[in-house]
């Protein structure tokens, strides 16, 4: 018997910190897999957010830099404009990536930066115990909004970062995808993968936004979560390639 | 620049520049603010002929960040601003000392607090050297009292932050920045150690393990010892890195204490004092973090008073104070552009005496 | 035909590889694990089909799936 | 004398609603209580802990050198405070989550199936309240068990939740009772 | 929150949002991060309820921004957050004490520098008491040492705040903010002074000339005569504001300094030392800025040994030796989530008696 | 005879600091008219950026407050959610506003604020001497993209905010003007009342972004200036309505 | 019918009120002004059709306009 | 013995290139310049102005107290700077963009109409470069012609503008020695 499915190459024996049912997990072995078939594990450097990926690099098993909450775009384009011949991407939370960093997000697409970004879209903050996102639902409750989130309320509406950094001149490739299940799990791997292709082949700024479960924030078992985002997240989020170039 | 005998003229602003490009800086990333904005433009020029990488960020924020990745992936690395951008670096800063990156960071001091104004200041002495960001941190911190010194101390600055893996901040005024004088094109820092190599930096986990360059350190008990090391590093910079300059002070008994333009213009003070038969001498620090207080409490042996003048309401005094416990320390001071001149050093050195 | 094996001690227990495998006979154990949490585990080997649905899901890399070449 | 309370187990366990039960209930009979959880990342998908530390009087510091009551619902928990229990620590374990025995062999280690006695409360989440019973039957000095039922009482303000915390409660001192008795 | 005998059991970080509602703070902006996490939900909830304004800002920049347009809208106003993110606050920190606008800010300090963790921490005292962000001001700041004094001196920062017109900082630290303990609710401040109207507050230009609310002086000479001004508010805080508290001083030969919770660990420390018969005294500065240094010149008169104990590498130390520059100042210290324990307190006395 | 065209009154009597030929001038002009047009000095309440028009209150006889450079649209925020009776504006530069200050403006766009913008786009940074803004077009010489502005160099494409914002559900009007000869100026006009007047009737967030003049880094005669916005700018940014609700 | 009165010393001299005049009357003084420069003067003021694009483009509001009633 | 010199016009009349001249041909005679410009937003609009330090060794303080000699090319400079002049200080004023007289009387004037002079010369925007050649003419002490006229060679490779700038800078010269001869 031969393996047919096993634990990539780039991705440590270790366990991580996550809770159960965390679509962090996933995502992380989707981007070692990726790494490992693209052969690039000794060219890759990767940058960990601050969120519940913090510790990202306790995980992979190749470069990683850390930046500060909000700032791994900026960060990024300072090590790839150093290292031209590397692939740098970015691992990024809603928080983080959409909220306090959209300005480096947003600008670092522009600039058409040769970086790929993994965008995990949670519909919350996970590290610091379930707050709103810019990506939470309206009428979900989080610590920060304990009613549900409400426009109306000033509380602003789910932000959809894909479609608006698809604007962009600078941006090759995005796309939506989700965790909810093995199907599209696929199609994320898929999709992160072209996202690094499209470095390897400098054709720009690429992201691929991913629906991904948080049972503990979300309150709800994982199998539920999964459910949630196939009915719920989808309809703010719709999935799909946005841009391709 | 306009050359001549091999002194050029040049303004402090180009030659921070000049010099970090001498310094092999690789990577420069600034957001546009007064009075530095000669420098970017002038880094935005020469860094692309030297094929090199210049880019305006979208903000301080992203460009302290860049520099940060810059610096992760092992390269020399730059940014520079004036006050309120410097104000907005400051976690940035934090992130570097915690994660024992080096880099350079250029204030070009304005008058504050808030938008405040164009003119020279030197009010963020407190800020820079007092770890202006959460944590405990140090950056050394280099004033340049002259145009040439402002790139000498560029250079160094890229070697001390080299050599102990730290952000280093030149911490100029806006009358340096913007003067033009005679100087000598920087070569050398004059740093004497030898640069260690980056098997640290970020450069693809090739033959080697994984690199993670980090200030995070969740486990019980591992950012205490992380403090610790850097403790140790903040403890070999105050015994090795202290620097100054000293003016008449051989058989001086009063004392003027100034750093930056401040010093040159109580230099002209003194000269004027020494006209008046005043033995008065000038202690120019040139780090103002390692405050150089072994040279200060030599210096001031003999001294029976001091004077501190700064283009602030009074900062630097507290390293003077704790230099020098027992002494009496007298201060003037102006800020928000406004500068102590020299008449109005004289006098007050002259009420004391 | 193929096999599936599972890292007991890395198992959170979330059961998403059981939920999401096609032929259910992934369950629960009833003991614990190190972690102190029921662990997926295998009712009949026989019965997978190598689809790598759990694997797929599973957010902790504790499966592995093997087939016959 | 002040005495210091560690519990320990998953999140979701309770740990974190018990001791606060146990300072407000200090409190309640005019005690000083404090109550110190972990917070933040270190919770995530592993082991919460929360101390208590009760005194007469005003507690000055609110650090806890070394327990003198450990509420321990999982084998984690066990692995990683066992080390720093005081010596003849108190320690109310969860046998239904533990699978190996202490190393130390000075301290009092009480086990007890607690998610087994819960369920049979019908609320697998009341292991910790089962866990409270078992701790005021042992150090009745500690807290009354009068103040504990009025702060149930309190807490849930009724229905189902409060019947079965009861429950959860006297299951907890019946267990100990049974085993002295 | 569970009352009995008006004593509830409350967290550091509740009991300063209940403060700051019963200050009547109508406005409160932030953003999260731990371990302040508990304040930003508290008033989540509890702002609506009372009919007042809450938001989540899209960081800390935004969130300090925000502060000062309700400032200068006229209404109270709050930020809180802890390090990292207090660093980030630092422009806008530097603007609301130029443009001379009220405002509180609570940090709740973690371990750093950088991300560094989440336990607690007191290396934030320089950038509090220095201003860390740039030109010269100050912030006056106060430190909470236990749940229910966190509470107070919310309170106490809005009546200094508007009083003075100036951000004011509460620096509590993690212990403080996570831990719970019986606390009075506050109701009153107890700052004695009545409160100046804001006619310089923008609710458009009706029947008055039109008020602009800046801290921008180009004209030359203007913003020196402001700094001037807010000298002399520096100056008057200095003379009224200075608070601590003291322990068993009366007979102390030594002297413990110890500020937040560290004070309290202090004080632990201070009780095992005259069990043993060592005469111990405690000084715990309130107000960080301005320090307490009358009331700690006059309590160390007969003190013979200092030890200073902080949660840091030593930043308060320089606060203590610039007030008592004749006297041998000891330290203790640890960062990075490290804490000076009881008997590690006790022991660096022993060997100093 | 009757005065047909004269100084607002909300427009103090002194002389401004802009270079002759300047478009702030005449916009801080159009902002004076619409606001005394609504009858609202009373009630305005006005944001300075810092950029060239950071002493707009020296100008303007309302009620002004200074905002850090990038940060008016959060001070906003503040003043109009404690005053929500007031009428409250910003007025921001390119590099302001779209480039420090993106997340700002985005997020108050999205929060869907009860906010008036006036954005000042003239493609440069004007206050600090002539360096790149966002806005910047291609090839455009500034003092930081001293071979013209490159997208292959790294610097970026010219960032449409208009465009950008109007995708988002808070925002309720968006338009683009320029101030390159009388007819767009009365349209200028029209479309700053038209987002004062939302305000007034809480629509949400409203933005007009002005195509504005800077002869000195542009290094033009004034006229000269007004002819590049019509021939060269428009390209980049086209005038029009872009969003109405 | 119209006519423009121009405030002199308010006048930078920037030119735009005379190159979108209509009727073409607006001229650049010779002498200069307070601020140093050469302002914009009516050449024949009854040629003004009170249209008001001087007044539109300039940038320093130095220009009323006055139509009969 | 340092020579402090103002120079002041609009934006565009050169005062920053003609400050920077000088002290480039004074570092090219071996002298010490020290130079300083007024930049950013106060530039905006107004009057531009910088100043000149001049000496024959290393100058301590940049800064300018009361200027020895003033290059005044319109209105605004002059009414901004009258009051700072110092006594006796020679004020070379462009009479074409001045309209009023200095207020001070012990301060000596030389005026020219040094717009028209450039015209003159094929360039409205060598009036700096006139003003130059006056300073030179009634300050010889101050700059030597020759490194003048090596400096106007280096900065002008060649062509139309160098030989305008030659032509203002002779101009000068010969305005002041007409009036003198
Ligand atoms: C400057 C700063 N602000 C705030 C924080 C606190 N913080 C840590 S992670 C986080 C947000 C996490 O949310 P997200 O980015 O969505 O990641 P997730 O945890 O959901 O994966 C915040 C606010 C911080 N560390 N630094
Ligand atoms: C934090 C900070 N960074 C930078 C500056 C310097 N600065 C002042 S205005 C400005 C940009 C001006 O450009 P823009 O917003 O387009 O306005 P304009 O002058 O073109 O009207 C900059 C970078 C500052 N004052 N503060
Ligand atoms: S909080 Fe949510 S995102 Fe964070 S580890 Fe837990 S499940 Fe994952
Ligand atoms: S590989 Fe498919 S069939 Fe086999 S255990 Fe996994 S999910 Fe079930
Ligand atoms: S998906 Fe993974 S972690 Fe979850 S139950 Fe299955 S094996 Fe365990
Ligand atoms: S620089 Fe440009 S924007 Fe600024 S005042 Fe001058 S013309 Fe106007
Ligand atoms: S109103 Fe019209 S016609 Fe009259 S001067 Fe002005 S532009 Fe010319
Ligand atoms: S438009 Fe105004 S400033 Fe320009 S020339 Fe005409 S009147 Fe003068
Ligand atoms: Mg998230
Ligand atoms: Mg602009």
């Amino acid at each position: 018997m031969s393996k047919k499915f096993s634990r990539p190459q780039s991705l440590k024996e270790t366990s991580t910190h996550y809770c159960p049912g965390c679509g962090h997990g996933i995502l992380h072995r989707l981007v070692a897999e990726t790494i490992d078939e693209l052969g690039i594990r000794e060219q890759v450097i990767g940058i960990a957010p601050v969120g519940c990926a913090v510790v990202a690099y306790d995980y992979w098993d190749f470069d990683v830099c850390e930046a500060a909450h909000g700032r791994a775009l900026a960060v990024a384009t300072g090590i790839k404009r150093c290292r031209p011949d590397k692939i740098v991407f970015t691992y990024q939370g809603d928080g983080d990536l959409a909220s306090i960093g959209f300005a480096e997000t947003f600008h670092a697409a522009n600039r058409g930066e040769q970086l790929t970004c993994v965008f995990v879209n949670n519909a919350c903050y996970g590290m610091t115990g379930g707050q709103m996102a810019p990506t939470t639902l309206i009428g979900q409750k989080t610590a920060t909004t304990p009613r549900g989130r409400n426009p109306l309320f000033g509380e602003g509406w789910p932000i959809r970062v894909s479609e608006i950094l698809a604007g962009l001149e600078g941006v090759s490739f995005v796309a939506r995808t989700s965790l909810a299940n093995p199907k599209e799990i696929i199609n994320t791997a898929r999709c992160i993968k072209q996202a690094f292709s499209n470095q390897l082949e400098k054709k720009g700024f690429s992201l691929v936004e991913i629906l991904s479960p948080c049972p503990t924030v979300w309150q709800k078992e994982p199998l539920q979560a999964m459910k949630w985002i196939e009915e719920e997240m989808v309809k703010a989020f719709p999935l799909g390639v946005i841009k391709e170039r | 620049m306009k050359k001549t005998n091999n002194k050029v003229l040049i303004s402090g602003n180009e030659a921070m520049a000049e010099a970090a490009i001498a310094a092999h800086c690789h990577f420069y990333a600034g957001y546009p603010i007064t009075p530095q904005n000669e420098l970017i433009a002038y880094m935005a020029k020469r860094m692309y002929q030297e094929n090199k990488i210049f880019i305006q960020a979208e903000s301080e924020l992203a460009a302290i960040n860049m520099v940060f990745g810059a610096s992760a992936a092992g390269y020399r690395a730059m940014t520079s601003s004036s006050s309120p951008g410097i104000s907005l670096k400051q976690e940035g800063i934090s992130y570097l000392a915690g994660a024992e990156l080096p880099a350079v960071i250029i204030n070009v001091m304005r008058g504050g607090p808030g938008l405040g104004n164009i003119a020279s200041g030197q009010s963020d002495y407190f800020q820079t050297t007092r770890g202006g960001g959460h944590g405990d941190y140090f950056t050394p911190a280099f004033a340049p009292a002259s145009v040439e010194e402002a790139g000498q101390l560029v250079c160094l600055s890229f070697d001390v932050a080299d050599y102990y893996r730290t952000p280093v901040v030149v911490l100029a005024d806006a009358i340096i920045g913007q003067m033009m004088e005679p100087a000598t094109p920087v070569i050398k820092s004059g740093f004497k150690k030898t640069m260690p190599s980056k098997p640290w930096a970020l450069a693809g986990a090739k033959n080697r393990a994984a690199n993670i360059v980090k200030s995070f350190f969740l486990q019980e008990g591992r950012l205490e010892m992380h403090n610790e090391l850097l403790k140790k590093k903040w403890d070999m910079l105050r015994k090795n890195e202290q620097r100054y300059h000293t003016y008449k002070v051989s058989d001086a008994t009063c004392l003027v204490v100034a750093y930056g333009s401040q010093a040159r213009i109580a230099r002209e003070a003194v000269d004027i004092l020494r006209e008046k038969r005043i033995r008065a001498g000038l202690f120019r620090p040139i780090s103002l973090w390692p405050y150089p207080e072994k040279g200060l409490r030599q210096v001031a042996k003999k001294i029976k008073r001091v004077l501190v003048v700064e283009q602030s309401l009074g900062q630097m005094i507290e390293d003077v104070r704790l230099s020098l416990p027992e002494k009496d320390i007298h201060f003037l001071g102006k800020a928000g552009g406004g500068i102590p001149r020299p008449q109005e050093i004289v006098q007050a050195l002259e009420k004391l005496v | 035909m193929g096999k599936v094996s599972i890292t007991k001690d890395a198992c959170k227990g979330c059961q998403l590889c059981i939920a999401f495998c096609p032929t259910k006979h992934l369950v629960l154990s009833r003991e614990l694990n190190k972690r102190g949490v029921r662990y997926a585990k295998a009712k009949e080997e026989t019965k997978c089909v190598a689809c790598g649905f759990c694997f797929l899901v599973c957010p902790d890399a504790c499966l592995e799936i093997y087939t016959e070449t | 004398m002040i005495t210091e309370i560690l519990l320990s187990g998953f999140g979701g366990q309770g740990i974190m609603s018990l001791g606060k039960a146990l300072a407000s209930v200090a409190l309640k009979e005019g005690k000083y209580p404090i109550y110190f959880p972990s917070y933040g990342a270190e919770v995530r998908g592993g082991t919460a802990y929360c101390f208590v530390k009760i005194s007469e009087a005003f507690i000055a510091s609110p650090l806890i050198e070394n327990p003198d009551i450990a509420i321990i619902l999982n084998q984690p928990a066990l692995d990683k405070f066992e080390k720093g229990l005081k010596k003849r620590c108190l320690v109310i374990a969860n046998s239904d989550l533990i699978t190996r025995a202490p190393a130390r062999k000075d301290i009092q280690m009480v086990c007890a199936p607690l998610n087994a006695m819960a369920l049979e409360c019908g609320n697998a989440k009341v292991a910790n309240t089962v866990a409270l019973g078992i701790l005021i039957a042992l150090k009745p000095e500690l807290l009354k068990k009068e103040t504990i039922l009025e702060f149930l009482n309190e807490a849930f303000i009724s229905g189902e939740l409060l019947t079965q915390n009861i429950k959860a409660f006297n299951k907890g001192m019946e267990y100990v009772n049974a085993a002295k008795g």
